[in-house]
């Protein structure tokens, strides 16, 4: 049996393709470039709730806070490792990352203005999130199927301690209340762009759900989030801002409106809010690092020498 | 116990404004496993700042948690030394170096006055200096590494880490202040070997910059601070100053 | 006067934030005479600032003075637009030359708006506009005689000039959203000619990089801003949210 | 009559001396060390001050400071300056500045960690320096003497503005009462220290009162600011925190204690509580500058070329 054949045949069969096993080129590249993005998300995602670590309004929300963004730098680590059995090399895709080569979830370009966006980010944002990333845990690539089941764990933790914080938000002063709302308001619609156009714009998506590599559409995903959210937001007390967002008992899902694509393109573009910002805060940490990597590098070359 | 209270709120300020500082690092450290070191370093300060504060508010009986004490003192009602307030980095006044420096002085003698306080009269304070050993012995090893790798590096690794040690040098000697919980001079003599050592492995000299001199003999102890706490402080209370009467 | 509370509200956040921005530079200017020349436009910001939120209280007619509206708004209730509010240097976020780009455009920007109310309805309006367009004038020739200094000067300086205009230009659309006091095209048509004439005096080319998308379409005058603001704000209101009731 | 003897009648006679005259090398040199000295705490003084412009309680408040640490720029201009009509150079000085080569008044190396500090510098630092700087509007030097008289009227304008400050918050809550006195215990040893050791162990100081450059001892002057300030600190309600000071009626003076001259020292050698941050801060600023210094020195000789 040739090469291409048993690959084909252990994709249909739903069993594991592993870092040993041949694999089409195509699909190396895919992966290489999917996890990559998910790596830098990750790495990025730190920057717009980081914002918030030195101000968090108490010393236990500080905690919880500072731990979960260092969750996120962990999450970006397995991931970087997993691109590394598919022969990827850390710095090279850092590096592709800082010069707007590979891109990262659009949603980590809007701004945080507000502490309730660390409960709405852990809320809509880490929800839309896991909606991605749960099928992930079944994808055919084994090395990044099983980060993803350790990511999604640690991200429902983190889905509920963002709900949590809101709840005890909205249980709080009338400011507080205002304070969620505005944040909802604001990343409502991000967040049903987190899933990407809808299927009709989408590319690549074909070979990537027959490789097994992405297991649902972008709508899909999208109606699956919105079933999810809406009695959450109801238990919560907040509106979602989308005047046609109602039942539709017919369907048995919930009808809403669409997302500004315009904005959402722009976005993705490089234009986001935050985006000029995110780069450059990543590409300066980076750069600012060189000398301490660099000083690590010859000394543990000195060592090895000595020894 | 005598003096349990202001004990129990300069340790426990120390560590918290040190994790204020180290969270400052967080997404801007020079690799991603310094980034989960130091946001772990920062965690472990935080966590003791956390138990101490809530002990001194206990001992004080006047109604403070940790969150009254962390929040709703003002700047001269601080208690920890001036050597965690200031910049060492990222933003201004220093770099990765000048923070580690700080982090081997402050963590050496930290481990040093919690080692001696887990056999103190409180229970409670005796309880938090155990656990916190353990955490500051790895604090202490991380800087030692750090600073062996930087001064023995390259030659910019080794200028930008003496550079550090000279930055923080100055407000070390406020460390060894007497104090009526611990021996100071005990304490100053463990400190000093450990730190002899690190420079001898990583081909440092000791800085022979002198201490900052104090405003009529009083420092962060007693509550006189250096001009960066109060920025500082400003950003840490504003979210929780600016509604009043919120539970997070 | 419809709109006038909203109008007032906005031009004079403009010119609280950006007076709060050029004072970080007091004691930081690249010479003496440019920390007098600096400190001058910041004062001038100021009064304007202070007029203006005066004004837009007394249209509110709810109680609130200047001080009220400086000190005690959340972020969400700030109109200014993020040109302001975005670093700038001196700390970070740039150098004297993005300085002075963000104070060329705006500065331009708002010489236009005020030489056009000086003939509001409103005739307190009008007089804050007619008092001010003498000092923005005296802004935007200081900008702009920098601006060529920088242009022309050294390669450094051309290069660090062309990089601050680049830094600013996401943030110049917002200047000119539709307002219901002014007519923004005809704004915009003059700035566009003052703007493009600096540049051909200091050989430097318009930048060619696109606006800052918006959150939901909204951006500062609706009260969505950059994450710079809080921290400014955390800075600008700090001391006087922790001592209510104080009288200054 | 010989150059020397022209101008010991100069000075006998309590004329000035102007640029154009002949004067003894000690004099010119003893002038330009005390005139910059004088320059460059005007320009460090810019820093404690405006360590709050951004956090002035109320924008009345932040437009008096900010205009207040303006002025002392333009102090430090005036006194530069007039270093200019000795032939020295300001590049040079700054230079000598920054490298600790020359000093400046070492109050401004203690730090202001509370907004009462810009009214207690105005009310005790100002006041001290106009009792220094009064008498210098007499000084032999006509350049000093007419710079000495224009700043000694800012100041004075900005002594009132201080204490008027600390009236206000006098009578404001029992926190801006205590925010007064503290200000007030750390401020009122180094404002004693302004007038410089006791005569006794103070050098230079013969010659120059010889020379008309100074006019009264550092003991005179203290004893003067003491005898004027406490009746200001009786109107305002605070404490002079000095268990020694008391009325002499024998003498007609205030009796007082010493400051810790050990302290004094300390700080005038550099290890003042904010001394390094104040070089670094000057030094930094300098530094930063040096680009923009360097591209309009390009700028206008090109202009000059072309003309």
């Amino acid at each position: 049996m040739d090469l291409e054949a048993r690959f084909e045949r252990t994709i249909a069969s739903e069993q594991r393709v592993e870092p040993r096993d041949w694999m089409p080129e195509g699909y190396r590249k895919t992966l290489v470039r999917q996890i990559a993005q998910h790596a830098h998300s990750e790495i990025i995602g730190m920057q717009p709730e980081g914002n918030w670590i030195t101000r968090a309004p108490s010393l236990r929300r500080k905690a919880i806070l500072l731990a979960k963004v260092q969750d996120e730098a962990g999450h970006g680590l397995y991931l970087y490792a997993a691109t590394e059995t598919l022969g990827a090399d850390r710095a090279d895709l850092t590096e592709k990352l800082i010069t707007g080569r590979q891109k990262y979830s659009s949603i980590f370009n809007y701004p945080t203005p507000s502490y309730a966006d660390v409960g709405v980010i852990g809320w809509l944002v880490d929800g839309a999130a896991i909606c991605n990333q749960v099928p992930l845990c079944r994808t055919s690539y084994g090395p990044y199927a099983r980060a993803m089941i350790r990511i999604c764990k640690e991200e429902s933790f983190h889905q509920r301690q963002g709900y949590e914080l809101l709840l005890t938000m909205m249980a709080g002063t009338d400011a507080q209340r205002a304070m969620v709302q505005e944040s909802v308001d604001r990343f409502w619609w991000p967040a049903l762009m987190m899933f990407g156009p809808p299927d009709a714009e989408s590319t690549n998506s074909e070979q990537s759900l027959a490789w097994r590599i992405k297991r649902d559409t972008n709508d899909e995903l999208r109606q699956k989030f919105v079933d999810m959210t809406v009695p959450q937001a109801e238990k919560l007390g907040v509106t979602l801002p989308d005047p046609e967002l109602r039942w539709n008992a017919e369907r048995g899902h919930h009808d809403f409106g669409q997302p500004d694509w315009d904005e959402f393109w722009q976005v993705v573009k490089g234009n986001g809010p935050a985006g000029a910002q995110r780069l450059a805060h990543r590409r300066k940490a980076h750069e600012d690092g060189e000398w301490v990597r660099e000083a690590a590098r010859v000394h543990s070359e000195k060592k090895r020498g000595v020894e | 116990v005598d003096g349990l209270f202001e004990g129990c709120l300069a340790l426990g300020d120390d560590a918290l404004v040190l994790a204020q500082r180290l969270a400052q690092w967080c997404s801007r450290a020079p690799e991603l496993e310094e980034d989960v070191a130091l946001a772990n370093i920062a965690l472990d300060l935080l966590g003791q700042a956390r138990l101490l504060l809530t002990r001194a508010g206990e001992v004080e009986g006047a109604g403070r948690g940790e969150d009254a004490l962390a929040y709703l003192r003002d700047e001269r009602e601080f208690r920890n030394v001036h050597l965690v307030e200031i910049e060492c980095g990222p933003l201004v006044g220093g770099d990765f170096a000048t923070t580690i420096a700080r982090l081997l002085v402050f963590s050496s003698w930290r481990l040093a006055v919690f080692t001696r306080l887990c056999g103190h009269a409180d229970p409670v304070l005796a309880a938090i200096a155990a656990k916190g050993v353990k955490e500051l012995a790895y604090h202490r090893d991380h800087a030692a590494q750090w600073v062996v790798r930087l001064g023995d590096g390259t030659e910019e690794s080794h200028r930008r880490m003496t550079a550090g040690f000279e930055r923080v040098w100055p407000y070390v000697p406020e460390l060894f202040d007497a104090d009526p919980m611990v021996d100071m001079a005990d304490v100053r003599s463990e400190v000093d070997s450990v730190v002899d050592a690190v420079f001898g492995a990583a081909g440092l000299e000791r800085p022979s910059v002198g201490p900052a001199s104090r405003v009529n003999g009083r420092a962060g102890r007693a509550g006189v601070h250096t001009e960066a706490m109060g920025y500082l402080l400003a950003e840490m209370q504003y979210v929780h100053r600016s509604l009043p009467g919120a539970r997070w």
